[in-house]
C-alpha cells in the first residue's frame, strides 16, 4: 500500500466533499475541479452510449431476416446505411475513444498521484466543452442531411454522397481536438504532479495505461485532423488529393485514416487494461504479477501501434510488399498483449479471489479479450485476412475487443469506483445480474458472427443471402439480451445513487492512493498531501 | 439452405473450396482454429482454476507476495512470438500465391459500377447490366450478371471501377480484391470445381451495396469455347443500327450517368432520358425551352443553370471532366433513346 | 530484471522500425542513426533525469555483487553528471534528491546580440535558398533546399524557442513528432512505390 | 485559481503547483506537446505533397513556375523578422520592461498583417487567372503547358502515369489544390497567431507580466515560431523546388 507516512487516519466523514463544496448548476458547469468534470463526462458518455446502443438494436432488428417481410418494415436500405454510420460514429468518437480516459482518467489520475488537480484545470474544462461542441456538430447531422458513409468516411464515396459529410467530419475533428487536449493534460500531470517520493515505478498501473494512451492521443489524432480537413476541402473545393477523377489516390486516404484509427483502437483498449490491472489486483488481494512487464508493455503497445495500420488494407489495393511488412509487425503487437494476459491470470495464483460485480466484469474482460485477441492474430495473417476482410468475422473480432474489452472494463470501473465517485455503495446482486445478461447476451450475439464471417457474409449488408438467416436471427436475439443487461446495470447505478448505503473510504480494501482519500474526496483530494514510500500493490 | 456450405466437414463453416488455394487456406484456418482453442483453454482454463482454488475465505487472507518470475515471463513472451512468426510466414506463403498473377490464361475485364458487376470478354462479349438493378430485385431473384469461365484453367481478371471503391469477393475461392476508380487491380483463380460460385461486393459503396451480386459459372473447356462463339457479337449488328458515335455514348452512359438517369422513363434521381431530345422542359425558374443540343450541352457542363421543375439540383458539374468529344457522343446517344 | 524487460521491449520496437527501411532501402544508415540516436537520448535521459544507473549502482553496492563493471559504471555516472550540469558535479546529489522543487534554476535569458545574430543567419539562409533555386541542379535541388531549410529551422528552434537551454524531456517530445512523421512517410511510400502495375491485354 | 499579480508585485502561482518555477516547467511542457501536434498536422500535408510530387513531377514543376518567387521571399523575410520581434517581446518581458515588450509585440502583429496582405495579392492574382482547385478550375493554358512539358521530357523518365497526356491535363489542377490547402491552412494559423499575440500584448500593456511570470508570452511565442518554422519549409517546397 502506498504508505502515507503522515497520519492520515481518515477524519470522520468530512461533510465538505467535492459534491457539496459548491451548490447550483452554474457551479457545476463552470467548475475546474477534475472530479466534477469527470462526473459531467460520465453523464454525457452514458447518454451517447444509450443513443449508440439504440442504433445497434435497430441495426440488429433490421438484420433479423432478409427478403420481403422485414422484421422492421420501415427500415429501408438508405435508413439502414444511416443507422450503420451513426452506430459507428457515436460509439467510436463519442463513447469509446473519450470513454475511460475522460471519466476515470480525469477523476482518478490526480488522486492516484496525490495531486490536487490536473496540470491545466481550465484546459480540462475547455476540453469537455470542445468535446460537447464536437458531439453536437456531429449529432446535428441527424437532423440536417444525415450521413451514410460509415465511420470510416472512405473516399471517393464520401466525396460523391449527397449526405452532410462535412458536418460530420467537422464534428469528428473537434472531438479529436478535445482528445488531444486531454492527452496533453494527462502527460504533464503524470510528469510533473506526482506525490513526493512517487517515482515512475511506484505509480498505479492505471496511471501507466492512461499515460501510454495520452502519448498515442498526442501523436495520432493530429493526422486524423488533417485527413478530415482534406476530406472537407475535397468536397467543398474539389482539391483532388483523394478524388480519383481529379488525380488523387483513395488508398492514400486509407493510409492517412488508419494511421490514426489503429492507434485509436489502442487508445480505446489500453485504459481498459489499466482498469483490469486495478480490479484483478484488488479482488485477489495480491500484488500484481510483473508490474514492470505490464507497465512497459503498455508503452510497447503504444509504440508499435504506430507501425501496423496497414493490416486494415491488405485487400485494398495496397502493394503485396507493404502487406507482408505490416503483417509481420502486427504479429509483434500480439506479444505485449499476451504478456499482459498471462500476468493478470498469474496475479490470481495464490491470491484470495472474491467475485464481486467489478471482479466479474474483469473476468469477463479476460475471457472475451482472449478470444478477441486471438482472432486478431488470424486477421493479421495476410493469407487468412484475404478471406475474412470486411466480412462479419471482422465485425465479431472488433466487437469482442471493444465491447468485450473496453465496455466490460468501463462498466466494471463504474461499479468499482462508484463509492469513491459518490460516497455510496451500489447494490452488488444487481451488478452481478447485469454482468450475467451482458456476458451471455454478448456471446450469443457475436460468436455466431464469427461463423457468418467464415461463411463469407460481407459487412454492412442490408439484404443478405438466405443461407445466413438462422445465425443472424440468433445474433439479433442476443443483442436484446445485451440491451437488457445494460439496462439492469443502469438500474444498479441509479439504485446506488438513490438508496445506496454510505461507503467507507476503502470499501474493497484496495492499496492504491485514491482509496486513502475519503470517499467522496474533498475539493483538494487529500487533507494532507501524502508521501509515497512503497509500490501501489503492497498486499501481504 | 443452399448446399454450397459444408457445415460439418473439416473446414467447419467455410464455403465449398472452389480452387486449390482455397484448400490451403482452409488448412491454415484449421491450424489457427486449433492453436487458438489450445491457447484459450490454457488462458481461460487457468483463470477459472485459480478462481476456484483461491476463493477468498476470510476478508484478511494472507496472500503470497510474488512480484515477478523472469523465467515464466520470458517463456510466455517468447513462445507466443515464435508461434506468431510461424502464423505470419504461413500466411505470407498463401498471400503470395493469391497475389502472383498467372502468365498465360484467360483475361476477363471486370468493371464495378454503382450497384452492378459488368464483365467484358476478349472477343467483345459484354455482360452489362442494361437497366441497372431496380428496387424490387431482392437478392433472391436479382438479375445477376454471370461470368462464364473455363474449368481447371487459370483466369485473370483485370478490374476497375467507374465511380466508387467496390470489392470483388468470391467466398468459394477465399479471395477478394478491391476495385479502385482510376486504377486497375488484378484477381486470379484456377477453378477446379464445376458449378456456380457466388460473388459479393464487400467494400461499402452506397445504397444498394448489398444488392450487387454476381455469379461465376465454371463450365468444361469445350462448353466454354462453344459459349464464347455463340454469344460473340457479330461486327455488323451494333445494338439496333445506332451510329458509331452514339455507340460510344452508351459506354459513357454506363459509366457516368446510369446511377441517376434511367432509360425507361422511371425517375431515379434526375429526369429520365426516354424521349428527352426535343421534348419541352419546364424549369424551377418558370422559363421553358425545347431540349436541343445547346440545352443538353449546358446541362451537362453546368446543370445548376437550368433545373427541371420538381427535380433536386444534385448533379455535379462535368465541366473539365468530360471532353467536348465525349459530350458529343452523349448527346448523340440521347437522341437515340426513344 | 526490469532493465532486461525494458531494453527487450525496446529491441522489439526498434526491430519493427528496421524491417520496413531495410526492405525499402530508404538509406538504412539514416534510420539506424535516428533509431540509435533516440535510443541513446532516451537512455541518457533516464540516467540523467531519473537516476536509473545511480539506483543500479546503489543496489549492486548493497548486495556487494558489483563485480568488475561497478567502477566502470560509476565512472560513466560521474561523466554524465559532469556533462549534465558542468562545474557542479558535487551539487548533483542535492539535485537528484529534491527532484521536483528546483527553485535555484533561473530561466535562461538570451542577450539581444544573439537574437540579432540568429536573425541575420536566417535572412542569409533565405537569400541562399532563393539564389540556389535559380541554378538547376536537377534532383539535387530538393535536397539542398531541404538542407538549408533544416539549418534555418534548427536555428529558430535552438535560439528563438530556447530549446538549446531547455530540459531534455522537451527535446525528446519535439523530436518524437518528426520521428512519427517519418514513419508515416516511410510506410505510405513503401506501399505506393511498390505496387504491381496491372496492364490490360485488350 | 490562476496566477495573478498581487499589490506588492509578487505573483501567486496556481494552488496545485509547488512554486512558480514548477508551474512554468509544466506549462512549457504542455505547450511543447501541443507543438508536436501542430508539426504532425502540417506533416500530414507535407507527406501527401511529397508523394504526389514524386508521382506527377511535371504538374508540380509547371505549377511552381506560376508562383511569384518575389512575393514568396518577401513573405519569408516578413515572417522571419516577426519571429525576431516576437523573441524580443519575450526578452523584454523577462527583463521587466513592458513598454519595449509592447512595441516588439505590436511589430510582430504588423508583420503578420503584412504577410496576410501579400498573401491576399497572391490569391487574388491566382483566382483571377482561374488557377483554383479542381472543381472550379478553368485555365486551359496551364493544362496545355503541362502537356507541352511532358512532350518535351526525355523518354526514359516517363512513367506510365505521366505519359497519359490527356489524363495529366485533366488532373493538372491538383497542384493548385495543394497550393491553396497548404498556404491557406498556414495563413489561417498566422491569423490565429496574430490574435493570440494581440491578447498577450494587451496583458503586457496592463502590466500583468514580469520577470517571474511571463509564461503566456512564451507560450504564444512558441506557437508563433512554429508557424514561422512551417513557412520556412513550405516556401522552398512550393515556390522553389517544384
Amino acid at each position: 500500500m502506498a504508505h502515507a507516512t503522515q497520519s492520515t487516519t481518515i477524519v470522520t466523514s468530512t461533510e465538505d466533499n467535492y459534491l457539496n463544496h459548491e451548490k447550483g448548476i452554474w457551479s457545476w458547469l463552470s467548475t475546474v475541479d477534475h472530479k466534477r468534470i469527470a462526473v459531467m463526462y460520465l453523464i454525457s458518455i452514458l447518454t451517447f452510449f444509450l443513443v449508440g446502443g439504440i442504433f445497434a438494436l435497430l441495426l440488429r432488428g433490421a438484420l433479423f431476416n432478409s427478403g420481403e417481410n422485414k422484421f422492421w418494415s420501415y427500415i429501408t436500405p438508405e435508413v439502414y446505411n444511416q443507422f450503420m454510420s451513426y452506430h459507428g460514429i457515436i460509439m467510436v468518437f463519442m463513447v469509446i475513444v473519450p470513454g475511460i480516459p475522460a471519466v476515470f482518467g480525469n477523476f482518478l489520475l490526480p488522486v492516484m498521484l496525490g495531486a490536487k488537480d490536473v496540470a491545466f484545470p481550465r484546459l480540462n474544462l475547455a476540453s469537455y466543452y470542445i468535446y460537447l461542441l464536437g458531439a453536437t456538430i456531429a449529432g446535428s447531422t441527424l437532423f440536417l442531411g444525415k450521413i451514410d458513409t460509415g465511420w470510416t468516411f472512405y473516399t471517393p464515396y464520401s466525396i460523391k454522397t449527397s449526405t452532410s459529410v462535412i458536418m460530420a467530419v467537422l464534428g469528428a475533428f473537434t472531438m479529436g481536438m478535445a482528445s488531444i487536449l486531454t492527452g496533453l493534460n494527462f502527460i504533464v500531470t503524470t510528469h510533473k504532479l506526482r506525490a513526493p517520493g512517487q517515482t515512475m515505478n511506484k505509480i498505479p498501473l492505471f496511471v501507466w495505461a492512461i499515460y501510454a494512451t495520452s502519448i498515442i492521443q498526442i501523436l495520432a489524432t493530429p493526422v486524423l485532423g488533417i485527413t478530415l480537413l482534406l476530406l472537407g476541402a475535397e468536397r467543398a473545393l474539389g482539391v483532388g488529393i483523394f478524388d480519383p477523377n481529379l488525380g488523387g489516390d483513395p488508398v492514400l486516404f486509407q493510409h492517412f485514416f488508419w494511421f490514426y484509427s489503429h492507434p485509436a483502437v489502442y487508445i480505446m483498449v489500453l485504459p481498459a487494461m489499466g482498469i483490469v490491472s486495478e480490479l484483478i489486483s484488488t479482488f485477489s488481494r495480491k500484488t500484481i504479477f510483473g508490474y514492470t512487464a505490464i507497465a512497459y508493455s503498455s508503452l510497447a503497445i503504444a509504440a508499435v501501434s504506430f507501425l501496423v495500420w496497414g493490416h486494415h488494407m491488405f485487400v485494398s489495393g495496397q502493394s503485396e510488399f507493404a502487406g507482408i511488412m505490416f503483417s509481420v509487425i502486427t504479429m509483434l503487437v500480439g506479444v505485449p498483449t499476451a504478456i499482459k494476459l498471462f500476468n493478470w491470470i498469474s496475479t490470481m495464483y495464490k491470491g484470495s479471489v472474491r467475485l464481486d460485480a467489478p471482479m466479474l466484469y474483469a473476468i469477463g474482460f479476460l475471457f472475451l479479450f482472449t478470444i478477441g485477441g486471438l482472432t486478431g492474430v488470424w486477421l493479421a495473417a495476410t493469407g487468412m485476412d484475404v478471406h475474412f476482410h470486411d466480412t462479419y468475422f471482422v465485425v465479431a473480432h472488433f466487437h469482442y475487443v471493444m465491447v468485450g474489452g473496453t465496455l466490460m472494463a468501463f462498466t466494471g470501473g463504474i461499479f468499482f469506483w462508484f463509492p469513491k465517485f459518490f460516497g455510496k455503495m451500489t447494490n452488488d446482486t444487481l451488478g452481478r445480474i447485469s454482468w450475467v445478461f451482458i456476458f451471455t447476451g454478448f456471446n450469443v450475439t457475436f460468436f455466431p458472427q464469427f461463423i457468418l464471417g467464415a461463411m463469407g457474409m460481407p459487412r454492412r449488408y442490408f439484404e443478405y443471402h438466405p443461407a445466413y438467416e438462422p445465425l443472424n436471427q440468433i445474433s439479433t436475439v442476443g443483442s436484446w439480451l445485451i440491451g437488457f443487461g445494460f439496462l439492469v446495470a443502469l438500474a444498479a447505478i441509479i439504485h446506488g445513487l438513490v438508496a445506496g448505503q454510505k461507503a467507507s473510504a476503502n470499501p474493497w480494501g484496495s492499496k492504491t492512493l485514491e482509496w486513502q482519500a475519503p470517499s467522496p474526496p474533498p475539493h483538494d483530494n487529500f487533507p494532507i498531501t501524502p508521501t509515497v514510500t512503497a509500490g501501489p500493490y503492497e498486499y501481504r | 439452405m443452399n448446399t454450397w456450405f459444408s457445415t460439418f466437414s473439416a473446414n467447419a463453416f467455410m464455403p465449398i473450396q472452389g480452387t486449390e488455394i482455397a484448400g490451403k487456406v482452409d488448412g491454415f484456418y484449421a491450424f489457427l482454429l486449433i492453436s487458438s482453442l489450445i491457447s484459450s483453454i490454457i488462458l481461460i482454463g487457468g483463470m477459472t482454476a485459480f478462481i476456484i482454488q483461491y476463493k477468498r475465505k476470510t476478508a484478511t487472507d494472507k496472500t503470497a507476495y510474488i512480484t515477478h518470475n523472469t523465467m515464466a515471463e520470458f517463456t510466455w513472451s517468447f513462445i507466443p512470438f515464435v508461434i506468431m512468426m510461424v502464423i505470419f510466414y504461413w500466411g505470407k506463403v498463401i498471400f503470395n500465391e493469391l497475389r502472383t498473377m498467372p502468365q498465360a490464361g484467360e483475361e476477363i475485364h471486370v468493371v464495378g459500377v454503382q450497384w452492378a458487376w459488368n464483365f467484358k470478354y476478349k472477343n467483345g462479349i459484354k455482360q452489362y447490366t442494361k437497366d441497372g438493378v431496380t428496387k424490387e430485385n431482392k437478392i433472391g431473384n436479382v438479375e445477376k450478371q454471370v461470368m462464364v469461365v473455363p474449368y481447371n484453367k487459370p483466369v485473370k481478371l483485370v478490374m476497375t471501377s467507374n465511380d466508387v471503391i467496390h470489392s470483388f469477393y468470391v467466398p468459394g475461392f477465399r479471395n477478394k480484391q478491391d476495385v479502385i476508380p482510376g486504377r486497375y487491380t488484378a484477381f486470379w483463380f484456377k477453378a477446379d470445381k464445376l458449378g456456380e460460385f457466388q460473388v459479393f461486393c464487400t467494400e461499402y459503396c452506397g445504397l444498394q451495396h448489398s444488392q450487387m451480386p454476381a455469379t461465376i459459372r465454371v463450365v468444361p473447356e469445350a462448353q466454354y469455347a462453344a459459349w464464347l462463339d455463340s454469344n460473340k457479337p457479330s461486327a455488323a449488328s451494333n445494338d439496333g443500327g445506332i451510329s458509331e458515335v452514339a455507340q460510344k455514348g452508351i459506354e459513357l452512359y454506363e459509366n457516368k450517368c446510369r446511377s441517376c438517369h434511367s432509360l425507361d422513363g422511371s425517375r431515379v434521381v434526375g429526369p429520365t432520358w426516354k424521349g428527352i431530345y426535343g421534348a419541352k422542359r419546364e424549369f424551377e425558374s418558370g422559363a421553358s425551352v425545347n431540349a436541343d443540343d445547346n440545352y443538353l450541352r449546358e446541362s451537362i457542363l453546368n446543370p445548376a443553370a437550368k433545373i427541371v421543375k420538381g427535380y433536386p439540383a444534385a448533379m455535379p458539374p462535368y465541366a473539365g471532366q468530360l471532353s467536348d468529344e465525349e459530350i458529343e457522343q452523349l448527346i448523340e446517344y440521347m437522341k437515340t433513346v426513344k | 530484471m526490469d532493465l532486461v524487460i525494458q531494453y527487450g521491449l525496446y529491441g522489439i520496437a526498434y526491430a519493427c522500425i528496421f524491417v520496413p527501411f531495410f526492405g525499402f532501402g530508404l538509406g538504412p544508415p539514416v534510420v539506424i542513426g535516428a533509431a540509435l540516436g533516440s535510443f541513446i537520448g532516451n537512455t541518457y535521459s533516464l540516467i540523467a533525469q531519473q537516476g536509473i544507473l545511480k539506483n543500479f549502482i546503489k543496489d549492486k553496492k548493497e548486495t556487494g555483487s558489483g563485480g568488475p563493471i561497478l567502477p566502470l559504471l560509476e565512472g560513466a555516472q560521474k561523466a554524465i553528471d559532469g556533462f549534465e550540469n558542468p562545474g557542479s558535479a558535487m551539487k548533483v546529489e542535492a539535485h537528484h534528491e529534491e527532484e521536483h522543487n528546483h527553485d535555484s534554476e533561473k530561466h535562461h535569458i538570451i542577450p539581444i546580440p544573439v537574437y540579432v545574430g540568429v536573425l541575420l543567419v536566417l535572412l542569409l539562409g533565405t537569400v541562399i535558398t532563393v539564389a540556389v533555386a535559380q541554378v538547376d541542379f536537377g534532383a539535387m535541388n530538393t535536397v539542398i533546399a531541404m538542407l538549408v531549410a533544416t539549418i534555418k529551422a534548427s536555428f529558430v528552434l535552438a535560439f528563438f524557442m530556447h530549446l538549446k537551454y531547455d530540459n531534455l524531456m522537451n527535446r525528446v517530445i519535439f523530436g518524437s513528432g518528426f520521428f512519427f512523421l517519418m514513419l508515416l512517410i516511410a510506410f505510405s511510400a513503401a506501399d505506393i512505390f511498390t505496387r504491381a502495375s496491372v496492364i490490360k491485354a485488350f | 485559481m490562476s496566477t495573478v499579480k498581487t499589490e506588492d508585485g509578487h505573483f501567486h502561482h496556481a494552488h496545485h503547483f509547488k512554486n512558480l518555477n514548477h508551474q512554468y516547467d509544466s506549462a512549457k511542457q504542455g505547450v511543447w506537446l501541443f507543438m508536436v501536434t501542430e508539426i504532425l498536422m502540417f506533416g500530414g500535408l507535407f507527406v501527401a505533397y511529397l508523394i504526389y510530387k514524386s508521382l506527377y513531377a511535371p504538374i508540380f514543376h509547371v505549377g511552381s513556375t506560376y508562383l511569384d518567387v518575389k512575393m514568396g521571399s518577401i513573405n519569408t523575410v516578413v515572417l522571419i523578422t516577426s519571429s525576431f520581434t516576437m523573441a524580443l517581446g519575450i526578452y523584454f518581458n523577462q527583463k521587466n520592461k513592458p513598454k519595449q515588450a509592447v512595441i516588439a509585440l505590436v511589430l510582430t502583429i504588423l508583420c503578420a498583417l503584412t504577410f496576410m496582405v501579400i498573401k491576399y495579392f497572391e490569391y487574388s492574382h491566382k483566382i483571377h487567372l482561374g488557377l483554383v482547385p479542381g472543381k472550379y478550375f478553368n485555365n486551359p493554358e496551364f493544362q496545355q503547358k503541362v502537356a507541352d512539358f511532358i512532350n518535351a521530357m526525355p523518354i526514359e523518365n516517363l512513367t506510365p502515369a505521366i505519359s497519359d497526356i490527356n489524363n495529366m491535363k485533366k488532373i493538372a489542377p491538383l497542384y493548385f489544390g495543394f497550393y491553396f490547402v497548404m498556404t491557406g491552412l498556414h495563413g489561417f494559423h498566422v491569423v490565429i497567431g496574430a490574435l493570440l499575440i494581440l491578447w498577450v500584448t494587451i496583458k503586457t500593456a496592463r502590466g500583468q507580466f514580469g520577470s517571474e511570470y511571463y509564461t503566456p508570452v512564451e507560450g504564444v511565442g512558441l506557437f508563433w515560431h512554429i508557424v514561422d518554422l512551417i513557412w520556412i519549409y513550405l516556401f522552398p517546397l512550393l515556390y522553389l523546388v517544384g
